[in-house]
C-alpha cells in the first residue's frame, strides 16, 4: 500500500527512527541521574538534618523515601523492612516501570528539592520565559543570518569583505563572554540598560502594556547576548552554500539565458535555504535549558537554572521531567525538519521514491 | 550580411596581481543565415571564453581587450550587462551549456524554469498562454510534453534533460545558437541521437545558424559546414569541413587528426598518435608561432616572426611553411 | 483567524499542555487543553496527502501550521501571567512606599505553609512578619524581647510566659494559649513535623490564667524536661516555633483526614490567616512581595500606634549575589544580607554596613575546618595542634574574606557581643595556637612526622616515625562556594608551606553534602551552629564536641561530625560531656563562666576543629539612597538583622523615606 | 604539497595560522619569557594593573598574567583533547553510515540524534558527582569529546554519501573490494582534508565547551583555565567594581584562539572542500 506514498512511507520510517530513539532517551534520563553516588534524599536530610535527634530524622527519611517511591512498599502502604529494620530500597526495574507510567499520564511528579511543587508546574511557570527569550532570536536571526549570507555570497564585493570576517568574529566570541561584556558596557559603564531581572521589581505580571514595555526594556541585553551569536553563525553558513550553489551549472546556464537577478538570487536562497533547517531544528530543540548562560548574567528568569541546580542537588523527578521536555522538544523539532526538507525538496523525496 | 561577426576579437582575464591571461587573441569570423561552423581545439585553448565573448557577457575577471563582436550588425561591446541580459540572451545568442544534464534547477519543474525566462523577458502573459507556447515547443521536440513539463530535473532521464534544456535555450527563436560540447560525456549512441535531434531541429527551421564547439573533430564533420581550429587562443586554421578533417594544412591541425580515434572506414586501422607537451602560457604576449615548441617541423623563424593568417588552398591557415 | 476558537473553562483546574484529537468526520478537532481554557482548533488531516496537483495546497498548509503556532505561543505566554494569591487590583507598587530587601529566599518559591520542612520567604522559621513567634532574642542586648507573649519568669524547672490578651489573628478571632499548645504539640502528633525535637527537652505544657493590669491573661508554662534539664535549648526553640493558627490548622488536617504529607502539599499562599504585620501578596519566580496589614494587633500594644513605614515589602529573588550588589548600588534594592566582596569600594555609591570601617558587621558564627578525628593521622592531637600553629590566619581573612572578620583568636568563644562574658585572655594565651610555621614544624617533629621534599623542595608526603607513607588528606569543599573554595586554597597552601601533606579536595556539592554525617571525609570545611540563637556559645560547644549520641562512621551522625571525644575509647574525656549537660542548667554567672573557660581549654588543646574567621550569621548592608536611618554602630536602636529577622522588625518602625 | 602551495597564497589562510601560531607560542613558550607562578601571592587582591605586574592580580592576588598563560594552555590542551576524540569518532560513524546506508545509516543516525537530546552538561555533573578525586582536564576533554562528536558525523556522513555516488568507488567495488578497504583506502583519502576542516572546527568548539562549562562552575578542579578565570571574575563581582582586568584580557584570548581556528577553516573550505572540487 506504501508503495505509492512515497512521502508517507518516508515520513512514517523515520518517525519510527525517532520515536526509538525518545524511549532510549527516555530512559538514559531515567539512568543517568542514579548512576551518582549521591542520592537526593540524603542531600535534602543532610541540609535540614544538622541538630535533630536520631529518631526524626530516620522517620523523615522514610516519609521522603516513601513519596518518590524509592522503597518497597507492601499492599497496605508501609514500608517493606530488611532484618534490622531498614528499608528495602525498591529495585531500579520498579522505579523505572512506574517512571514510564507517570510519563504516559503526563505526571511528571513533585520535585524532590521544592517540596511540595509539581514538576510540570516548575516548568510552565519558566518555561515561558525561556521560549520568549530565544524563539524570536532564533527565528529573526535565521531570517536576517540567511538573508545577508545570500547578499554576502551574491555580491562578492565590499559588503562580503567586511561583513564576512565581522559575522565570524562575533560567532567566535564564546556567548557568556559576550553577555559579560555587554552587560559591562551597557549595564554599568554606561547605566543605560537594566542587566537584572526580566522586568522591573516594582512590578508585577499583568497583561498591561506598562509591563510589556518594562519586560521589552529588560529583554533588550540578555536578546542582545544571544541573537549575533546565531545571526553570524547562520550567515556563515548560508555564505558557504550560496557560494557553492553560485558555483553550479544551473546558476551559470541561467545567468547565461538572461534571466532575471533577483529572481537568481531567490534560486540561490531557496536551494541553500533547505540545509540550513537542520541548523534551526537544533536550536529550536534546546530551547527549554539553552539560555542557562544568558539566565545566570542577567539574571533572566527561565529554566536553565532550574535544571542546574536540580542537578546539582541529584533531583531525580526534576531532572526527568525537564530532560523529556527537551527530549520531546528537539526530536519533534528535528522530525518537523524531517517532513519539511522532504515535502519542499525534491531532491529528497526523489531520493526516497528510489530508496 | 552575416548574421553573426568576430572581427579580431581580444578578451582577457584579470588575475590577483594585475598580470593578464590572454585567452583569446585575434579571433575573427563570420556565419551567414543558415549555416554551422564548428570549433575544435584542446581544452584550454580559449573555446569557452570565446563563447562569453560572442554572448557579450564580460563579467569580471574577464574583460575585453579590443576587437567587436557584431549581431546583425549591432555591437555587443561596451553595453552595460543588464542592457545585455534584456536584449542580446537569449534573444538574439543562446546557449546550450556544456554539462547540459544538470544544468536545470533541481528544485524547480521544468515549466516554471522555462516561465522565469519567458517572464523575465516579455511583459506578463498569464500561465495558461505560457504553457501552451512551452507544450508547443516541446512537442517539437518529440517527448511526452505533460509529464516532462510537471517533473523536476531529477525525475527526467539524461536525455530528456538534455532535450528540455535545448527547448529552453531554443525557445526565444535566437538568432544564433552556441551550443558549448554538448556531447562531451555522453555515450557513443546518446551522442548520435543528440546530433540527430539537433539535424530534424536545423530542418524545422527552429533555429539556423549555429557555433558546435567540441574537441572531437570527426564529430564536427557530419554537423559542421564550415570547421576553424582553434589553438592557445588563435584561429590557426579554418576552413570546409572537408578540407579540414580530410586535408589538414597546419601541422597542429595534423596533430590534432591524427590523435583522434575515427571511425570512418579507411582510417580504422590507423594508431592515435598523441601531441607531447602543453599549450603554452598565455600571460606573457609569444612573438613567434604558439604551436612552434609542439609542432614536429618547427623551424627556427617560427619562434621569432610572427605568424600571420593567410590563404593556403582555399582556406586560412596561420602558419608560413603550410604547403 | 477560521478554524480556531477559545471557550474558558471552569478556573483553577491547572493541566499541563495536552492535546487529544477528536475525530468530527474528516475534519479533525485538535483540543489543547491549557492552564484554565479549551482551545479547538480545526485541522484537516495533518499527514499531507500525496503529491495533489491542486494549485496553492502547500500555502494553505503552511498557513495552517502558522495559525497553530501563533496561537501556543501567544497562550503559552499568558500562562506566566496568571495571578498567584489575592487579587491584585494595582500592579505596580510606588517606590516610596516599599522596601526591597535580599538574601534570605534563593530560588523559587514553593510553599508557605509553617509546617513545611523549608518554607520561602516570609514564613521562613527566623523571619516573624507574617507568622509571629512567642518571643524575640534581641541579639544586641541579648534580652527576650516581648511579642505575642512576655517572658514571665524562668525557674530552673519551669519557663512561663505570659501571652498578650490583645494579640489577634487577621481574621480578628484571638490568639490564645489553644494556638500556642496546638503549635507545640503538633511536634507530637506528627513524627516528621519540624519541631518535634522540643520534646527531648520539655516534658509537658499547662496554662492558668493570671492577673494582667486590668484583666485576665493566660499564662502558658513549659516544664523542663528531666534527663535533659536544657532551659537555653528550650529558649532557642522558644524563639523559632511559630504560632499557627488553630482553629485554621485543624480544619485542614481534618480535610486531609490525617495524612500529614498531603496537610504539607497545601501552599497556604492564599489569603492566609496571619498574626504578623505583614501578609502575603503575590508572588513568583523572580519576587516575593508582602502588603501591610494596617489592622495588626501590635501597633497600639507594642508600636505606640505607628504603623511600619513601607506598605509593601519585596524580596527580588536573584540567581547569583553579583545582582544583589548591582542593585544595592543602584538604589532598587534597599537592604540585602548576601556576601558581598569589597564594600569599602560601594560606600560611594551609597551602600552602608553596620560598622563604617573594618570589620564592618558584627561577627556571630566561626566558619571552620572540622577534622575527622577517626582517621590516621588526624586522630593525633598533635598533629591536629601542628595544623592549628600553620595556618596563616591573617592573611585568610584579608585574602578570602575581604578583612570582615576581626582577627581571629584561637578557641571557639567570640571575644565579642554577648560571648564576650566567657572570654578569657590568659587562657587563651597559655593554651591557643597562632600563626607560627616554626612551631608547627617542631611540634610535627616532636610526634614523630616528618616531610619529605621533593627535587625542588616542594613538599612530596609525609611518612611517620615507623617510615610508613602517609596518605595525601584532602580538605572537601563544595563547587561554586567561592569564598570557602578560596578559603580552603589559602589554608592548603599554608599547610604544605609548613609540611603538612594536604590537598584542596573540591567536591560536587551533593557529594560534600552526602558525606558529612557519615564521616566519609578527612576534612572539610563547614560552619557548624550557624544561626545566632541564645543558647549560643554552648550550642557551638555542643554541636562540635558533644559525645551524647555517638554513632560509629557509617551511619548519620547529626551533631559532631568529626567525631571527637569517642566514648568506647580509652581517651573519651568524660568532663566535656558532663560540662555540655551542666552548662544550659547553671543559673550563676561565674560558674557559667568558669564551665565554658574549662570547655574552650579543652578545645584548645584537642583541637578538633580549626576556626579560620568570624563572620555574621546574616551580612547587614543597605543602601541610603531610597531609606534612612537604619540601625548602625553610632544609632543601635535595632541589631544588625533583616527587618524580617527576630528584634530587626523593628527597622520598619524607624526607617525614614530620604526625599 | 601543490595544496600547500596554492593554500599559503590566501591571505586569510596566512593570517590564521599566524593568528594561532602566536597563541600557542606564547602558551608552550610563555613561561621562559615570563615567570610564572600560579600559586602565591605577588600583590593584594585585584590589584590594579602596574609596572611589574601587566595585568594586575586576581581575588587571591596570584600575578594575571602568569594565571592567562597557565589557562591558556590547559583551554588549549582540553580543546585538543576533545577535537580529537570527537573527529575520531565523529569520523568513524559517519564515513561507516554515509558509506553503509541502509538500516545502519539510520542506526547510527539515530544514536547521532540520542546523543544530541542529552545535554552536555547534565553528561558532565552526573560523571562527576560520582567521580571523588575530581574533574581533570583530561575527563573535560573526553566529555566534551563524547558529547560534540554528533556535528561530524553529520557532515562527514554527507560527504561521503556523496563521494560514494562517484564513479571511482563503483570501479573499486567491481573489482571485489571489501567495505572497509573500500573506506580506507577510496573514501577516507579522500576525505582527508575535509576531515581535517572538520578537525579544526572541533578543536575551537572543544575550546569554548571548556570555557562554558566551567562558567557554571563544572570546570576542571584546582588547575587554572580561561573558563575558570571568567568563572571567578564573575563570582567575585569584578564586572560591577570595574575590575576590567579580570575578565576581559581572558575573553580576548578565548575569541583569539576561536577566531583563528574559524578563519582557518573557512580559509581552506574554497581550496578542500571536495564538494567544491569538481
Amino acid at each position: 500500500m506504501l508503495k505509492k506514498y512515497p512521502t508517507t512511507r518516508y515520513i512514517l520510517r523515520s518517525g519510527g527512527w525517532y520515536f526509538l530513539t525518545f524511549l532510549v532517551a527516555i530512559s538514559v534520563n531515567f539512568v543517568l541521574p542514579r548512576l551518582g553516588k549521591a542520592n537526593p534524599v540524603d542531600i535534602i536530610i543532610a541540609k535540614h538534618g544538622a541538630g535533630k535527634t536520631q529518631h526524626a530524622i530516620q522517620v523523615k527519611e522514610e516519609g521522603y523515601l516513601k513519596e518518590f517511591g524509592l522503597v518497597k512498599l507492601d499492599p497496605d502502604g508501609a514500608i517493606v523492612r530488611d532484618a534490622d529494620g531498614k528499608p528495602v530500597r525498591s529495585s531500579l526495574w520498579s522505579q523505572y516501570v512506574s517512571y514510564l507510567g507517570m510519563c504516559l499520564r503526563g505526571d511528571l511528579g513533585t520535585s524532590f528539592m521544592n517540596y511540595p511543587k509539581k514538576v510540570s508546574e516548575i516548568v510552565i511557570e519558566a518555561v515561558a520565559w525561556d521560549f520568549a527569550l530565544q524563539l524570536p532570536a532564533i527565528i529573526l536571526g535565521w531570517l536576517l543570518g540567511n538573508i545577508l549570507g545570500a547578499l554576502a555570497a551574491y555580491k562578492r564585493g565590499v559588503f562580503d569583505y567586511l561583513f564576512f570576517p565581522l559575522s565570524l568574529l562575533v560567532c567566535s566570541i564564546p556567548f557568556f563572554a559576550f553577555g559579560m561584556l555587554l552587560k559591562y558596557q551597557f549595564g554599568i559603564v554606561w547605566p543605560i540598560f537594566p542587566t537584572t531581572g526580566g522586568y522591573a521589581s516594582n512590578i508585577h505580571y499583568s497583561f498591561s502594556w506598562e509591563f510589556f514595555s518594562n519586560a521589552s526594556y529588560y529583554y533588550f541585553l540578555p536578546f542582545m547576548s544571544i541573537f549575533p551569536v546565531l545571526l553570524g553563525g547562520y550567515a556563515i553558513g548560508m555564505r558557504s552554500m550560496g557560494i557553492y550553489e553560485l558555483g553550479t551549472d544551473y546558476i551559470r546556464y541561467a545567468s547565461y539565458l538572461g534571466i532575471k537577478e533577483n529572481r537568481i538570487i531567490s534560486y540561490v536562497f531557496r536551494n541553500a535555504m533547505l540545509p540550513q533547517l537542520t541548523g534551526v531544528a537544533l536550536n529550536l530543540g534546546n530551547m527549554i535549558g539553552g539560555a542557562l548562560i544568558a539566565e545566570i548574567i542577567f539574571s533572566y528568569p527561565g529554566l536553565g537554572t532550574t535544571i542546574l541546580k536540580a542537578i546539582q542537588g541529584q533531583d531525580y523527578t526534576l531532572i526527568q521531567g525537564t530532560a523529556l521536555l527537551v527530549a520531546i522538544m528537539i526530536i519533534a523539532a528535528n522530525f518537523t525538519v524531517d517532513i519539511v526538507i522532504a515535502i519542499f525538496d525534491p531532491r529528497v523525496k526523489a531520493g526516497m521514491a528510489g530508496a | 550580411m552575416p548574421i553573426f561577426e568576430v572581427k579580431d576579437l581580444r578578451l582577457h582575464y584579470l588575475l590577483r596581481y594585475g598580470d593578464k591571461v590572454h585567452a583569446v587573441d585575434g579571433v575573427s569570423f563570420s556565419i551567414e543565415q543558415g549555416e554551422v561552423l564548428g570549433i575544435a581545439g584542446e581544452s584550454g585553448c580559449g573555446k569557452s571564453t570565446l563563447v562569453n565573448g560572442c554572448m557579450g557577457l564580460f563579467i569580471p575577471p574577464l574583460c575585453p581587450t579590443s576587437g567587436d563582436v557584431l549581431v546583425e550588425g549591432e555591437s555587443l561591446m561596451n553595453r552595460t550587462p543588464k542592457d545585455i541580459r534584456e536584449n542580446v540572451l537569449a534573444r538574439k545568442v543562446s546557449i546550450i551549456p556544456q554539462g547540459a544534464f544538470n544544468s536545470l534547477n533541481p528544485t524547480r519543474k521544468i515549466k516554471n524554469f522555462a516561465a522565469d525566462l519567458i517572464n523575465s523577458h516579455e511583459k506578463g502573459g498569464d500561465k495558461k498562454a505560457i504553457y501552451k507556447r512551452l507544450h508547443d515547443r516541446f512537442e517539437l521536440l518529440g517527448m511526452e510534453t505533460d509529464r516532462v513539463l510537471n517533473s523536476y530535473p531529477i525525475q527526467l532521464t539524461a536525455g530528456e534533460r538534455q532535450r528540455s534544456v535545448i527547448g529552453i535555450s531554443t525557445l526565444l527563436n535566437p538568432k544564433l545558437v552556441i551550443a558549448d560540447e554538448p556531447t562531451s560525456a555522453l555515450d557513443v549512441t546518446t551522442q548520435k541521437a543528440v546530433i540527430k535531434m539537433i539535424f530534424d531541429l536545423l530542418e524545422r527551421k527552429i533555429f539556423s545558424t549555429m557555433i558546435f564547439i567540441t574537441h572531437e573533430l570527426p564529430l564536427l564533420r557530419h554537423v559542421a559546414n564550415r570547421i576553424g581550429v582553434m589553438y592557445a587562443g588563435q584561429i590557426v586554421e579554418m576552413g570546409t569541413a572537408e578540407q579540414i578533417v580530410f586535408d589538414p594544412r597546419h601541422p597542429y591541425t595534423k596533430a590534432l587528426m591524427s590523435s583522434m580515434l575515427s571511425a570512418e572506414p579507411d582510417q580504422k586501422q590507423r594508431k592515435p598518435v598523441t601531441i607531447d607537451g602543453a599549450p603554452p602560457n598565455l600571460v606573457k604576449t609569444i612573438a613567434g608561432c604558439r604551436f612552434a615548441d609542439r609542432c614536429k617541423e618547427t623551424r627556427e623563424e617560427c619562434k621569432i616572426c610572427k605568424q600571420e593568417i593567410r590563404i593556403v588552398g582555399e582556406r586560412l591557415v596561420r602558419c608560413q611553411y603550410a604547403a | 483567524m477560521q478554524g480556531y476558537h477559545v471557550e474558558k473553562r471552569g478556573c483553577g483546574i491547572k493541566k499541563c499542555l495536552k492535546s487529544i484529537i477528536r475525530y468530527k468526520g474528516l475534519i479533525k478537532y485538535s483540543k489543547v487543553i491549557y492552564n484554565n481554557y479549551i482551545i479547538m482548533i480545526k485541522t484537516d488531516r495533518l499527514l499531507n496527502k500525496p503529491e495533489s496537483n491542486k494549485k496553492g495546497k502547500k500555502m494553505k498548509e503552511i498557513k495552517r501550521y502558522s495559525v497553530l503556532f501563533t496561537a501556543c505561543l501567544c497562550l503559552v505566554f499568558p500562562g506566566c501571567t496568571k495571578k498567584k494569591g489575592g487579587a491584585v487590583d494595582i500592579t505596580s507598587f510606588p517606590r516610596e512606599k516599599t522596601m526591597y530587601l535580599a538574601g534570605v529566599q534563593w530560588g523559587d518559591p514553593t510553599t508557605f505553609n509553617p509546617l513545611d520542612q523549608n518554607p520561602s520567604f516570609p514564613v521562613w522559621f527566623p523571619s516573624n512578619l507574617m507568622y509571629e513567634h512567642l518571643v524575640i532574642h534581641n541579639t544586641l542586648t541579648n534580652k527576650i524581647d516581648p511579642l505575642l507573649a512576655r517572658l514571665h519568669s524562668q525557674t530552673d524547672s519551669v519557663i512561663s510566659f505570659v501571652l498578650n490578651p490583645a494579640a489577634r489573628w487577621s481574621d480578628n478571632t484571638p490568639l490564645t494559649s489553644i494556638d500556642v499548645k496546638f503549635s507545640y504539640e503538633i511536634g507530637k502528633r506528627y513524627e516528621d513535623a519540624p519541631y518535634g525535637y522540643i520534646w527531648d527537652y520539655i516534658d509537658s505544657i499547662t496554662v492558668d490564667t493570671i492577673a494582667e493590669g486590668e484583666g485576665k491573661a493566660e499564662r502558658v508554662n513549659f516544664y523542663i524536661g528531666k534527663e535533659e534539664d536544657n532551659p537555653l535549648a528550650i529558649l532557642d526553640v522558644m524563639i523559632q516555633t511559630v504560632i499557627m493558627p488553630s482553629h485554621i490548622m485543624e480544619a485542614k488536617i481534618k480535610e486531609c483526614n490525617n495524612d500529614f504529607s498531603k496537610l504539607l502539599q497545601d501552599k497556604m499562599d492564599k489569603d492566609p490567616v496571619v498574626s504578623g504585620p505583614y501578609t502575603l501578596y503575590v508572588y513568583s519566580n523572580e519576587k516575593v512581595v508582602c502588603k501591610r496589614r494596617d489592622d495588626y494587633w501590635g501597633v497600639a500594644v507594642l508600636y505606640q500606634n505607628r504603623l511600619p513605614k513601607p506598605e509593601f515589602i519585596i524580596h527580588p529573588i536573584y540567581k547569583s549575589n553579583e545582582h544583589a550588589s548591582i542593585a544595592l548600588q543602584k538604589g532598587e534594592l534597599d537592604f540585602s544580607s548576601d556576601y558581598m566582596p569589597r564594600i569599602w569600594m560601594k560606600a560611594k555609591a551609597g551602600v552602608r554596613t553596620w560598622y563604617s570601617s573594618a570589620p564592618y558587621f558584627v561577627p556571630a558564627v566561626i566558619p571552620m575546618i572540622t577534622i575527622n578525628c577517626t582517621r590516621y593521622p588526624l586522630n593525633d592531637k598533635a598533629f591536629r595542634r601542628a595544623m592549628a600553629f600553620a595556618i596563616n590566619y591573617k592573611n585568610v581573612n584579608e585574602l578570602a574574606f575581604d578583612g570582615y572578620s576581626p582577627d581571629v583568636k584561637p578557641g571557639i568563644i567570640l571575644p565579642f557581643g554577648i560571648e564576650k562574658a566567657y572570654y578569657a585572655e590568659e587562657d587563651v594565651q597559655r593554651h591557643g595556637p597562632a600563626y607560627n610555621p616554626e612551631m608547627a614544624k617542631k611540634l610535627l617533629a616532636d610526634a614523630g612526622y616528618t616531610s619529605v621534599l621533593d627535587k625542588e623542595g616542594k613538599l612530596d608526603y609525609m611518612i611517620n616515625w615507623k617510615g610508613e607513607r602517609i596518605p595525601t588528606l584532602y580538605i572537601k569543599v563544595p563547587t561554586g562556594w567561592s569564598d570557602f573554595e578560596a578559603m580552603v586554597k589559602l589554608v592548603t597552601k599554608d599547610l604544605r608551606a609548613a609540611g603538612i601533606d594536604v590537598r584542596e579536595g573540591a567536591c560536587d556539592e551533593s557529594l560534600y553534602y552526602q558525606s558529612q554525617m557519615v564521616g566519609d571525609f578527612d576534612l572539610f570545611m563547614d560552619t557548624p551552629a550557624g544561626t545566632l540563637s541564645p543558647s549560643l556559645p554552648w550550642s557551638r560547644f555542643q554541636s562540635i564536641m558533644s559525645a551524647r549520641n555517638w554513632r560509629p562512621v557509617g551511619e548519620r551522625m547529626t551533631e559532631n561530625f568529626g567525631r571527637y571525644n569517642n566514648p568506647e575509647e580509652p581517651g573519651y574525656n568524660t568532663t566535656v560531656d558532663s560540662l555540655l549537660r551542666i552548662i544550659p542548667a547553671l543559673s550563676d554567672e561565674a560558674e557559667k563562666i568558669q564551665a565554658y573557660r574549662a570547655l574552650n581549654v579543652i578545645f584548645m588543646q584537642d583541637q578538633p576543629t580549626l576556626p579560620l574567621v568570624y563572620r555574621p550569621e546574616y551580612f547587614f548592608e543597605f543602601s541610603i539612597k531610597g531609606w534612612t536611618n537604619f540601625p548602625t554602630e553610632e544609632n543601635p536602636y535595632a541589631p544588625p538583622q533583616s527587618p524580617c529577622f527576630g528584634a530587626g522588625r523593628n527597622i520598619l518602625w524607624e526607617i525614614t523615606l530620604k526625599k | 604539497m601543490k595544496l600547500l602551495v596554492n593554500l599559503l597564497k590566501l591571505p586569510t589562510f596566512v593570517f590564521s595560522v599566524g593568528l594561532l601560531l602566536l597563541t600557542i607560542f606564547l602558551a608552550l613558550l610563555g613561561p621562559f619569557f615570563y615567570p610564572i607562578d600560579v600559586i602565591s601571592k605577588v600583590g593584594p587582591p585585584y590589584m590594579a594593573p602596574n609596572a611589574e605586574h601587566l595585568l594586575g592580580t586576581d581575588n587571591l592576588g596570584v600575578d594575571m598574567v602568569s594565571l592567562l598563560i597557565a589557562g591558556l594552555r590547559s583551554s588549549l590542551y582540553v580543546g585538543l583533547f576533545a577535537g580529537i576524540i570527537a573527529t575520531a569518532v565523529g569520523t568513524f560513524l559517519g564515513v561507516y553510515a554515509g558509506f553503509k546506508g541502509g538500516w545502519i545509516d539510520d542506526l547510527i543516525n539515530m544514536v547521532t540524534n540520542l546523543f544530541l537530546v542529552i545535554p552536555t552538561f547534565v553528561v558532565l555533573i552526573l560523571i562527576s558527582a560520582s567521580l571523588t578525586e575530581g574533574r581533570s582536564l583530561e575527563l573535560i576533554g573526553i566529555i566534551i569529546g563524547c558529547t560534540t562528536w554528533t556535528w561530524t558525523t553529520r557532515s562527514v556522513r554527507a560527504q561521503a554519501s556523496s563521494l560514494k555516488a562517484r564513479d571511482h568507488i563503483a570501479l573499486a567495488r567491481v573489482n571485489g573490494a571489501g567495505t572497509l578497504k573500500l573506506a580506507m583506502l577510496h573514501i577516507l583519502p579522500y576525505l582527508l582534508s575535509y576531515v581535517f576542516m572538520v578537525f579544526i572546527i572541533q578543536v575551537a568548539t572543544g575550546v569554548a565547551m571548556e570555557a562554558t562549562i566551567s562558567m557554571i562552575g563544572l570546570g576542571p578542579f584546582d588547575t587554572v583555565s580561561l573558563g575558570i578565570i571568567l568563572e571567578s571574575a564573575m563570582n567575585n563581582d569584578a564586572l560591577n567594581d570595574g575590575i576590567w582586568w579580570a575578565f576581559i584580557p581572558a575573553t580576548v584570548l578565548l575569541t583569539v584562539i576561536v577566531f583563528s581556528l574559524y578563519t582557518l577553516n573557512t580559509s581552506m573550505e574554497t581550496v578542500f572542500n571536495p564538494r567544491l572540487r569538481k
